[in-house]
């Protein structure tokens, strides 16, 4: 695969390649058609909350997975259901694929009364109990000993799922992410790591975070399978995501699967990432995951003008009726904020409150 | 009331080994669990009994050990973490705290889990090896605390802990281990569970109370003896056992029915649950208190290793005692 | 006292950016502190002035962000590490309290490191963007614990650190960042350094005592003024500043002469750093009290994210007043 | 280089190759002998502490390392005075080189009141402020951030030092060993890991540690050097020592450097290591450091018989006379237990006791 590496600016006329080069069995069209349409439901959704978030309807830190949406979906497309998915800030798409509509997701940004977190969360954190979404927190590294435990669950109870975790560039630099994909390793465990390296952390470069060529080097040094895929290239993802769970369910451990992409927006609207250098961001742009995706569809004769400009008009259609719904929903109350801390508690251990 | 006394330490085994009996979900991990047994044996013999799948080995990863065991949890397990000694849970705490904790608050997750805390000195371990960890998680919501100081307690608070919805951290003394011994006051059906959030009266009294739990307790118990055979003095002694929730009510009762508070934990004295405990009493039993609410505790500083240190620096029966006189002559 | 008001945040950077210019030992780490300035901009401009020799830009690594401060700092340097939000404490939390803290004990070595905590609610951070940590670091021997409410106090306990030999927590309220202005009462060369271990009165009363810090400080103000004008009543504002050491003196001297007491502060009322406050009240001016103590502070609960819940989570004047009040007529 | 992996039992037959295969430029023989003179201190002064133990005239955990001092040794040798060393628990070796006596460390050893840390910490945890040795803590992987520190803080003011760390087998999975790695590559740190790979975490066997074949590859995945050797070879272990300084000095950043061999006795004296294969503590019987060395000064002219034999009395001299001196210090009174926390308090600070 041919990535451009944050350290070094593109060559001038650096030319996109092909979708899908060197996929032996890439998917059908309707596939990849319908991957498609969740990157632009991602997209359509992310960007209305941006507009929402400059009106101030929506507050609080907005993070967007700009750039990441074939990452997102296309680790996510050929889960079984079984399978079990810790998403993090940038995998909306994820969440989409695996069954949260964006009017779960809408509640939750605007932080309603009826969100699965009541307000009491933010983001895309979340993830009902009993489903296959488990809800990510802040602390970055955290959910992969988290998903570590999913995986050995999942065995222990013979259940044939794997877990599929991710983390940023960034984010690899935790010892929880050592930590517990060693354990993956030594375990042998049912369990993909997805990293998205979108080349920044926040307003840290690749190459003040790692000092290794690929961050699916470090594969070899846990002794388990590791690859860097394109990750503006929605079929690399998906055919490396699908080895990598059959691996995972064939007992042949976890997988490091690094994708590499590009953060096309800020680390949150409040970043205006003055730090990125102009050639950086045309270099990406000319790679954005959703227009190669449309183009080469288009080229199979599998999405026409019409059909995308359709694909479009459906997915604003879909943010247009979460955004009314959620809108009207009404907030929290206040009490809840004492509420819900422990699953089982009585009410004669509180203290009373002074004041 | 059946069978022989048993240690503290056994205690923690007989319950961890019957609740992975009756239930299949439950399982343990940590490090030098398997074929070792742990470093204090409470899982030996586990492994031969319940495989690999059940008893898992892990690496040196405190961080991983309880993340992995949230990750169980949700998924429907039962996780049993081992903590070589509580001073390494510093490495999971954020897991702990940040984590565990906040799931059911955002998402209504339960995550049951337990942590076991191999805690406490008088073992000559060191800075390093003699930790009293329980205030950083009293003081960090979702986590809840428990400090057994009998063996019947370390029996039913595991087995409670194990059935808890919660996360929990259970605090075992090493100082306990083989000096505790006490009958399993096991049921027809070989059950004995300890209902967190009660504390239990271990002696009555009208003149003072002594308010403790884990190590202190048995300070509490021989100065409030001494008391009574030397100064005729009559001292309740409370045993807290579960730190978070706090049994208020046996508190506030006892304090509003002595009028005087000894607050006695062999944890360092700044912001030490005693700190809370004194705090509950100048809140709620103000006008019943004839004197101030005093803490014996250990001095702020790391634990030291050598005896006449760790002597000087742990709180005992002598200090209690002289606490106890000096606050009844008040 | 030279100079227009400064915010709490630019006082912040200007003591940094001084202790820089004056003390070449002296330098930064932390993530994106460098050409971006740092998630709240208090080391803007620095990677310009000093170099990225003295600005040093981490990866997403708050263990070794600690772990490499102590190593420097016993090396003869003097770092000040920033975490990008108090929260992520919890991933250096060993390094700090197991490490840093028990150096000079055992091996009389000075560790001169200060950790900076941007801090605590009131900004809609929710459960990981909002932490309080003060009290996991008081009962956590080795660490001096700060936690100024003033622009003036944020420039000279900052100075006050940066020169302490000693590990000190820095907690900075994100909430007073911009809100809090102040002048900073510069000598003539430009310095001011706070005294560590000292409170400040910040309104005299005679009625009741309010101990606070940090973000509980504007909250206890506001409703002693309140009570002034609405009920007459006479009330003393205490701000701790440095909770450890703690200037006892001053916070007994103040419950003395008043009887009545009030603790306020942000972080969650279990086995929070106002317990402590409690037990010391209740042990050293039993006599002197007219009424119990009271504590005002978050329920035990996560801090939640949207604006009604955090509304009602936090404490604010209107609850300090309440309080104020029913303790007053009690 | 061969070494014996624990997964597998050693072939019977297995011969012992010679010392310092493939060593292009081996120490001369006055070094192999002093290095040899330091490993036998090692080794005497511990099987000193541990006849002590048996008569219980030490208490508390007793860690040998017995089976480590080619690694200890060589690794400390190298060393430029301004280096700075981080030792661990199996480390007497590199504190005998590095200027601690046997009266330093037995007085700590017996936890006297003058000892380094009079009695507060136990064992190796020793260092004095303004030496070039830090003292350890116990919590596995900490030292290594620390040791980061400590390089950065060389090549900030500006001297030539190199920051020398150790961590066992066991430690390489903690959170810290990553991020202090990761860093230090980042940073381009005058820094030299080294992992003592003796078979055995506490109980735990390598295959249930780490999946990869040698610790070393993780060294790719920080982009840093990276090396396994013979830890029972003490010209081995020297010469890549000598290279890992070299390259932290010019620039050229951090090295890892793993030294393969095996832990001798128990994970400490209360441990009868049943769970230790038979063959396996014979395999590496046949392979202990000091004998290997001997037997190579030997053939080489450096040191007959009698010299060998005047090497060990002189070193049991120095241990009694570390014994005999340190038996006789006074043990601590008591009060230092609150005393020295901080480097600056006021007693007002501090509450008064009750009871
Ligand atoms: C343990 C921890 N430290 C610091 C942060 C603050 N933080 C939030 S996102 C971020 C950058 C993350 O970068 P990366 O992992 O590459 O993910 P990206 O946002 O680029 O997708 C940082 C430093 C955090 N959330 N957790
Ligand atoms: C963070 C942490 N967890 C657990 C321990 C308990 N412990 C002490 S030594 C040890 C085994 C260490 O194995 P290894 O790193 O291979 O070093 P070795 O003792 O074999 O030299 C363990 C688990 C510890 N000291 N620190
Ligand atoms: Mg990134
Ligand atoms: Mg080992």
């Amino acid at each position: 695969m041919s990535v451009q590496p944050s350290a070094a600016p593109p060559a001038p006329g650096d030319t996109v390649p092909p979708l899908g080069a060197g996929v032996h069995a890439p998917p059908d069209v309707p596939t990849l058609a319908g991957m498609w349409r969740a990157m632009v439901l991602a997209r359509t959704f992310e960007d209305r909350v941006v507009a929402l978030y400059r009106q101030n309807r929506v507050t609080g830190g907005v993070y967007t997975g700009t750039g990441n949406e074939a990452t997102s979906v296309a680790t996510a497309w050929p889960l079984a259901p079984e399978d079990v998915i810790l998403p993090l800030h940038r995998d909306l798409g994820a969440h989409f694929v695996r069954g949260h509509t964006p009017r779960d997701v809408m509640a939750q940004v605007l932080k309603r009364a009826a969100a699965q977190t009541g307000g009491k969360d933010t983001g895309l954190h979340l993830g009902k109990p009993g489903s296959n979404i488990v809800g990510m927190i802040s602390h970055l590294g955290h959910m992969i000993p988290v998903a570590a435990g999913v995986a050995l669950a999942e065995r222990y109870r013979g259940t044939r799922g794997v877990a599929v975790t991710y983390i940023g560039d960034g984010g690899t630099s935790t010892g929880d992410f050592h930590e517990a994909l060693n354990f993956a390793a030594v375990a042998r465990l049912p369990l993909v790591c997805v990293v998205e390296n979108n080349q920044w952390a926040y307003s840290t470069p690749n190459q003040l975070e790692f000092a290794c060529a690929r961050l699916s080097d470090r594969a070899a040094g846990y002794g388990m399978a590791g690859e860097t895929v394109d990750g503006t290239d929605a079929i690399q993802v998906y055919d490396a995501m699908v080895r990598a769970l059959d691996r995972a369910r064939g007992g042949g451990g976890p997988t490091l699967l690094e994708s590499v992409t590009f953060r096309m927006r800020g680390h949150a609207e409040h970043d205006d990432m003055k730090y990125v250098p102009p050639e950086m961001v045309a270099y990406w742009a000319a790679r954005d995951p959703i227009d190669r995706l449309e183009r080469h569809l288009d080229a199979m004769g599998g999405l026409d003008a019409d059909e995308a400009a359709r694909g479009r008009a459906d997915a604003a259609a879909a943010v247009d009726d979460a955004v009314t719904w959620a809108e009207a929903l009404p907030a929290p109350r206040g009490p809840e904020a004492e509420e819900g801390v422990f699953a089982y508690w009585e009410p004669r251990w509180t203290a009373p409150r002074r004041g | 009331m059946t069978g022989e006394p048993v240690t503290y330490v056994e205690a923690i085994r007989l319950a961890l080994q019957d609740e992975m009996r009756r239930d299949e979900r439950v399982f343990c991990l940590g490090e030098d669990i398997g074929q070792y047994g742990g470093a204090f044996k409470v899982t030996k013999g586990f492994l031969d009994e319940f495989g690999a799948r059940r008893v898992v080995d892990t690496p040196i990863s405190e961080s991983l050990i309880v993340g992995a065991a949230i990750g169980a949890a949700i998924r429907g397990l039962r996780p049993v973490a081992e903590m070589q000694f509580a001073d390494f849970v510093t490495c999971g705490f954020s897991q702990l705290v940040v984590n565990a904790a906040t799931f059911h608050y955002r998402l209504g997750q339960s995550v049951p889990l337990v942590v076991r805390l191999p805690s406490g000195g008088g073992v000559g371990g060191g800075p390093y090896h003699s930790r009293n960890p329980e205030a950083w998680f009293a003081q960090s919501p979702g986590v809840k605390v428990l400090a057994p100081a009998t063996a019947a307690d370390a029996f039913g608070l595991m087995k409670a802990a194990i059935r808890d919805p919660d996360p929990v951290v259970y605090l075992e003394q090493k100082f306990l281990y083989r000096r505790e011994k006490g009958t399993l006051p096991l049921g027809p059906d070989g059950d004995h569970v300890v209902p967190i959030g009660s504390a239990a009266v271990r002696r009555d009294g009208t003149q003072a109370t002594v308010l403790s739990y884990a190590n202190g307790v048995g300070m509490a118990l021989e100065a409030a003896a001494r008391a009574a055979a030397e100064d005729g003095l009559s001292v309740e002694v409370v045993d807290l056992r579960s730190l978070v929730p706090l049994d208020r009510e046996t508190v506030i009762a006892s304090a509003r029915k002595t009028g005087r508070v000894l607050i006695v934990h062999e944890a360092t004295l700044t912001a030490g649950f005693g700190a809370e405990l004194a705090a509950l009493v100048a809140d709620e039993c103000f006008e019943w208190l004839d004197a101030p609410v005093w803490r014996v505790a250990a001095p702020d500083a790391p634990t030291p290793a050598e005896k006449n240190l760790e002597d000087h620096f742990r709180p005992n029966a002598a200090k209690v005692l002289g606490a106890l006189r000096a606050l009844c002559a008040y």
